[in-house]
C-alpha cells in the first residue's frame, strides 16, 4: 500500500488533495452529490470575515485563454454566521476543516481568528493576498514586514496551526515567504491569482464590473511551479501548492517542486470531480513509478 | 450522495440553423436524471481546451421519454461558434439539469413573455403550464419557434421593423391584448426584462424573470454569478446566484443595477 | 482611409504592429520567405549585447497550458557583428529598425548604445527585463532606482530615442514605470517574460537546461492588458504593449487599455504570418466600428 | 520573397498502427512545394489549442507527383496522441520542408544506421542514395518498416532480446558486417548517435548524424533547439540551430554535453 499521508504543524492529512479557498462552494456543500468528501485531504472553506462581505458587483467572471479571472471579492456571511451555519455541516465530513480568512485591519484578522479558535477546525489559512478587495489583506501579501507582524499577530489569538496564502504578484516571494516564517507561519500556501484585465473590445469596457481581478487555471501553472519551488528551497515550513492543477501529473509537478499538500481550484469549476481525478491521477503515477510514499520524490528538483 | 446533476457526454442527435446565427441542436443522454423544471439551464463544455469555463443555455424542450434535449443558441462568440459546427453523431460535454426553473402551479391567466434568445426556455414552459397562455415573443428581426408557440396559447409577435408581427415591442402588445393576468413569466434582455417589471408592477400581478450573468461553474461553486435581490437585510438586499438560486426570480425582488 | 500611424519621439510609425524581440529570427530574415517585412511597423530586433554572447544549454523550451517557456538567454553575436552583418539587410527593409539591447553592467548597456548611435537604426529597446541571464539586467528592471539611473545613463550616450522594456515580474510596475520616465526614457514596452519552470514528472528533472525560463504566449495576456492599463494611466510617455498577442482582437485590446503600438511575439513561432494577421485584424474591426483613427479609441478604457 | 516553406492545411490520406503506439500517417498536400531532401522534417501542429507549438516530424516518404508525405511517428505525449487519432479525409496543420536534410552525393559505400523513431527518415534517404546501401536498424522490441528498407540495400536488424534479427545493438552488428564505408548516415537516441560518432572516429569514416532538439519553432525564429557544433572561435564552439542548420550535422563536429 502506498502512503499518500504526512503530518503539517501536528494536523494528520490523509492524502495530499485539498480544495483551493473560494472554488468549492463556500463549505463544499455544492460538490456532495459528484463526489465523496470524505476523501479529500482538507476542505479549505472560502474567505471568511468579521462582518459579512457583499462583494464586488458583477460581472464577476471573465473566461481568458487557459484561464479565467475572478472578482468575486471575497462574498461571505461573516465569521458568526458560519460558526452558527457550516460548522455542523463540517464536522460530519470526516476530513480536516481549513478556514481561510480575510480582514481589512490586523485587528479584523485577529478577531476572526479568535473566533474560530474556540471551534472544532483544523487550520487557519491567512489570506494575504486576495487582489479582490482593496482592503483583502493584498498589501499584508506584499510587503515583507506587515506580512510578518500579521502573521505574528495572529498567532498570538488563536492555537490553530497557521496557514499563511502567499500573493504571487511580487518582486521576491522569497522574501515574503521568509518572512512568514520568521512570523511564525506553521505552513504556507501558495499561490493565489495573479493581477489580470480582459477588454470586451466591442463593448469597449472591462469585462468584469470590478475591471481587474484574479487569474487562475491552467495558464498559471509554470508561474506556480516556479515560485513554490523557489519557496521550497528558502524556508523549512511545509508549502501546500496550488496553481492550475487540472490532474494527477499536474499535482506531481507541485510535489517535486517541494509542496507537501495541493489544493485544487479552477479545475473544480469545470469538472466537479477535478479533486478525485487528481487523487487517482497521483495514485496511478505512484503505482506506475513503484513510488511507495511521496515524500520520496517530495522536493526532488534541485 | 444525492445526484441530481450530473457531467456527461452526450450525442447530437440533430444541430441545424433556424436563423441567421441561431442555431436549434438537439442531444441526447441515457445517463441524465430527467428530473427536469422548464427555465433550467445546461452547461455546454467547449473542446477547445484554450476555453474552459462552461456555456449557460437554456433548455428549449425535453423529451424525457427519448432522453433527449433540445437547445437554442445563438452564435455570438467561440464557444457558441464550435457548438454551431457540431454535427449528427458529435459528442458534446454537458452538465444538466442546473438552475432553478419557473413554478407551474399558477392555473389561472399566464402571460410568457420572450425576447429573443429568450424565448426558447419559455416554450416548455407554455407546453407544460395548466392555465391559460397568451405568449408574447419579440425580435429584432428575424423570428423563430412561433409554430411551436402557437401550439400552447395565443402568440403575438413584435419585432422592431413590424416585417414579422407588429412594429414595436412586447410591452406594446401586452398593452393592447392582455386584459387578464394573473402570473407573468419572462426571459429576454435585460432592458426588456426591466420593462417587463415595471409593467408587473403596475398592474399588479405576479411576475418571475429568469436572469443572465457570467458565470464561472453553473453549480454554486464559485459565487461568479452574483445578483442583487431585495432581502431584509442591513442594505436591503443580498447577492444570490444566478445558477443556483435562479435564473428565475420574482420580478418584485430583482434590483437592477442603473 | 483609416490612420493607423502615429508617431514616437520623432519617429513615424505606419502602423502599430511591430515584432517582439527574440521572437523573429535575429533580424527577421527568416520571414522574408512568408510575409512582406516592409508592411510591419517595426522590426524589433533580437538582444544585443557587446561581446558575443553563447545562451543557455538546451533544452531551452518547454510548451505549457496556452504558453511556453524559453530559456534562450539572449544568445547573439555581439554588437560589433550586428552591424557589420545585419544593418545591411535592416536598411533594405523600408520600415523602422528597433535595436533591443542587453549587458551585464550598467557599462556594457551604454557602449552597446554607443555604437548603435552611428548607425541607421531607429530607436533602441532597453532590455532590463531578461529573466533568463544572471546578467540580462533583470535586477536593474526589479528595482526603481536602478531602472532609473540606467535609462538615464544610457540617455547620455545615444540621440537615439529610447524605450525601455519593462519586467512584469515586479510587486508595482507603475513604479518601474515612473522611474524610466523620470530617466529620461521616452517610451516604455511591455511586458517581457513571467517567470516560470515546467518539471518533466517523468525524467523528474526541470524540462529546461536551466530550470527556469520565461513565461510568454496568450497565457499572460490578462496580466500584459493589466499592466499595460495601469501604466498607461501612470506615465505620459507611450507604451508598445505585447504579450500573447494571437490576432487583430487582442492587438485592439492592448490599444483601448492605452497602448500605441503592439508586438507580436510567440504568435510568430506558430504562425510565421501573425503579424500581417493581427495587422488585417485590426483593419477589420476599424472597418467594423467605423474606427478612422486608433487615436480614438487608445486607451478609451478608464 | 523566396517561399521554400509554407504553412498548409494537409489531408490525411492514411493513418495507420504499425507496432505498438507507432504510426504511419500518410498526408496530401497540393499546396507545398515539393523541393525535398531526405532528413529533412516537417511540423505538425496540435487542434488543442492548449498546445501551441509545433511537433516536429522527420519525412519518411515523399511522393513527389501524388503530393503525399508518410510520416512515422511514436506516441510519447498529448501532441502525437492527438495524431495518433487523425482519420483519413481529416485535416491537419503542416509546416514543410525545414531543415537542411542529408547530402546525397557519395555514391559509395553507404552505412545507414537507425535506431527506434529514429529509422523513418533513413528510409527516403535508402531509397534516393546512389552507392551501395548496408542498413543497420536498431529497435528496443518490436520492429517496423523492414520490408521497406530491403527495397533499398542489405538490412541487418538489433533487437534487445534477440527476437528479431540479432541480440545487441547496432555498433555490434557494423563491427560484425561492415568491411567498407565511405559514410555513415545515422538518426536515432542519443547513446546511438554517441556510440556512431565513436565508431566513424575510430574508422576514420565521414559520418552524418541527424540530432534532436526541443523546439519552438522549426524554422529558425526562436533560437530555442541550440545545439554546440564545433567551430573555429575562442571557446571551439558554436551554437547552431537544429531546426535549420541541422537537423543533420557532422559527426565529428557534434559536440555532446556529457
Ligand atoms: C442561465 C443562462 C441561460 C442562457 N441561455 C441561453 C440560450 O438558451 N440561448 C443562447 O443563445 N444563449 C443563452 N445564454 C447566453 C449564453 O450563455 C452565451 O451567449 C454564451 O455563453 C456565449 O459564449 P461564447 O463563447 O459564444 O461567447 P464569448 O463572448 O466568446 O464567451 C466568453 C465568456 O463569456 C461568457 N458569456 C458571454 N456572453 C454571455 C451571456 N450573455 N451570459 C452569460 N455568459 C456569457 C461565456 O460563457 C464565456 O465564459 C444563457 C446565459 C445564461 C446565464
Ligand atoms: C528534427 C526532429 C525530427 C523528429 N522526427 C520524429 C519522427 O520522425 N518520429 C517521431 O516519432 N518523433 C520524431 N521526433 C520527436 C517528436 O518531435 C516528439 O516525439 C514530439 O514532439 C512529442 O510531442 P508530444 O506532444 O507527443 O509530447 P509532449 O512531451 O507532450 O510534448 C511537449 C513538448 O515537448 C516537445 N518534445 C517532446 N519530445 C520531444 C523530442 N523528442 N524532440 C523534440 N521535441 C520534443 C514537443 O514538441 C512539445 O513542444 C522528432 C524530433 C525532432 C526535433
Ligand atoms: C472564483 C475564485 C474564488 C476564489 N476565492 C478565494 C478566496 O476566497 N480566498 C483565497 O485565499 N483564494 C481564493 N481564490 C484563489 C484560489 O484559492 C487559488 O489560490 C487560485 O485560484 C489558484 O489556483 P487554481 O489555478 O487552481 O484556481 C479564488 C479563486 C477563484 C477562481
Ligand atoms: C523565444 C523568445 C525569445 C525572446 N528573446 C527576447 C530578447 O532577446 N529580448 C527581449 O527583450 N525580449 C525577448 N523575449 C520576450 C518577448 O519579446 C516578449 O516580450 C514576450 O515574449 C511577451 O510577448 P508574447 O507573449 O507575444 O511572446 C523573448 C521571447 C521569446 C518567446
Ligand atoms: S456560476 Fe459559479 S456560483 Fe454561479
Ligand atoms: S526551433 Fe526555433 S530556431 Fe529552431
Amino acid at each position: 500500500m502506498s502512503n499518500l499521508g504526512f503530518n503539517i504543524a501536528g494536523v494528520e492529512f490523509k492524502n495530499p488533495v485539498m480544495t483551493a479557498s473560494g472554488t468549492f462552494g463556500s463549505v463544499g456543500k455544492e460538490f456532495e452529490q459528484f463526489i465523496d468528501l470524505s476523501s479529500l485531504g482538507a476542505i479549505v472553506v472560502k474567505g471568511i470575515s468579521l462582518d459579512p462581505w457583499d462583494g464586488n458587483n458583477s460581472p464577476r467572471i471573465a473566461e481568458t485563454y487557459g484561464g479565467m479571472i475572478n472578482s468575486v471579492g471575497l462574498q461571505n456571511d461573516g465569521v458568526d454566521n458560519f460558526i452558527k451555519n457550516d460548522m455542523k455541516f463540517l464536522q460530519k465530513q470526516n476530513t480536516n476543516i481549513i478556514v481561510n480568512i480575510a480582514g481589512k485591519t490586523v485587528d479584523e484578522y485577529k478577531e476572526v481568528a479568535r473566533r474560530l479558535d474556540g471551534t472544532d477546525i483544523d487550520m487557519i489559512e491567512l489570506n494575504i493576498s486576495c487582489p479582490n478587495v482593496k482592503e483583502g489583506g493584498v498589501a499584508f501579501g506584499t510587503n515583507a514586514l506587515m506580512a510578518e507582524s500579521i502573521t505574528k499577530e495572529v498567532k498570538t489569538v488563536t492555537n490553530k496551526p497557521l496557514i499563511v496564502k502567499l500573493s504571487p504578484n511580487v518582486t521576491d516571494i522569497t522574501e515574503i515567504a521568509r518572512a512568514v516564517e520568521s512570523g511564525g507561519a506553521d505552513c504556507i500556501s501558495m499561490i493565489n491569482t495573479l493581477i489580470g484585465m480582459k477588454i470586451d473590445i466591442h463593448r469597449r469596457k472591462p469585462v468584469l464590473f470590478n475591471k481587474i481581478g484574479g487569474l487562475s487555471g491552467p495558464a498559471i501553472k509554470p508561474v506556480a511551479i516556479r515560485m513554490v519551488h523557489q519557496v521550497s528551497k528558502t524556508v523549512k515550513i511545509p508549502i501546500i501548492g496550488m496553481g492550475g492543477i487540472m490532474n494527477g501529473e499536474d499535482a506531481i509537478e507541485f510535489i517535486m517542486a517541494g509542496a507537501t499538500g495541493v489544493a485544487v481550484g479552477t479545475a473544480n469549476l469545470i469538472n466537479p470531480t477535478a479533486t478525485m481525478d487528481v487523487l487517482d491521477g497521483i495514485k496511478k503515477y505512484m503505482n506506475d513509478y513503484n513510488i511507495t510514499d511521496l515524500s520520496s520524490i517530495r522536493g526532488i528538483i534541485d | 450522495m444525492c445526484v441530481s446533476k450530473k457531467k456527461v457526454i452526450a450525442k447530437i442527435i440533430k444541430n441545424e440553423i433556424l436563423v441567421d446565427n441561431v442555431y436549434k441542436m438537439v442531444v441526447k443522454s441515457e445517463e441524465l436524471i430527467y428530473d427536469f423544471k422548464p427555465g433550467q439551464f445546461v452547461n455546454l463544455y467547449s473542446k477547445d481546451k484554450s476555453m474552459l469555463l462552461p456555456r449557460p443555455i437554456s433548455v428549449c424542450e425535453v423529451d424525457e421519454e427519448n432522453k433527449e434535449i433540445t437547445l437554442v443558441f445563438m452564435v455570438v462568440g467561440k464557444g457558441t461558434k464550435e457548438f454551431s459546427k457540431l454535427r449528427e453523431n458529435d459528442d458534446v460535454y454537458l452538465m444538466a439539469f442546473l438552475g432553478n426553473g419557473f413554478d407551474l402551479d399558477c392555473e389561472g391567466e399566464n402571460i410568457i413573455v420572450g425576447g429573443g434568445v429568450g424565448t426558447p426556455p419559455l416554450l416548455e414552459l407554455a407546453k407544460r403550464l395548466k392555465g391559460n397562455n397568451k405568449i408574447f415573443l419579440g425580435f429584432r428581426k428575424d423570428v423563430y419557434l412561433i409554430d411551436e408557440f402557437k401550439k400552447y396559447g395565443e402568440v403575438y409577435i413584435a419585432t422592431e421593423d413590424g416585417e414579422h408581427g407588429e412594429k414595436g415591442n412586447v410591452i406594446d402588445l401586452m398593452n393592447k391584448y392582455v386584459k387578464k393576468a394573473d402570473r407573468i413569466y419572462s426571459c429576454g434582455p435585460k432592458g426588456m426584462l426591466k420593462a417587463v417589471k415595471e409593467y408587473a408592477s403596475n398592474n399588479n400581478v405576479d411576475a418571475y424573470l429568469s436572469l443572465e450573468e457570467r458565470m464561472g461553474c453553473g453549480f454554486g461553486a464559485c459565487v461568479g454569478c452574483a445578483v442583487k435581490i431585495k432581502e431584509d437585510t442591513d442594505k436591503g438586499y443580498k447577492n444570490k446566484k444566478v445558477c443556483v438560486d435562479g435564473p428565475v426570480f420574482k420580478a418584485c425582488e430583482v434590483m437592477f443595477d442603473e
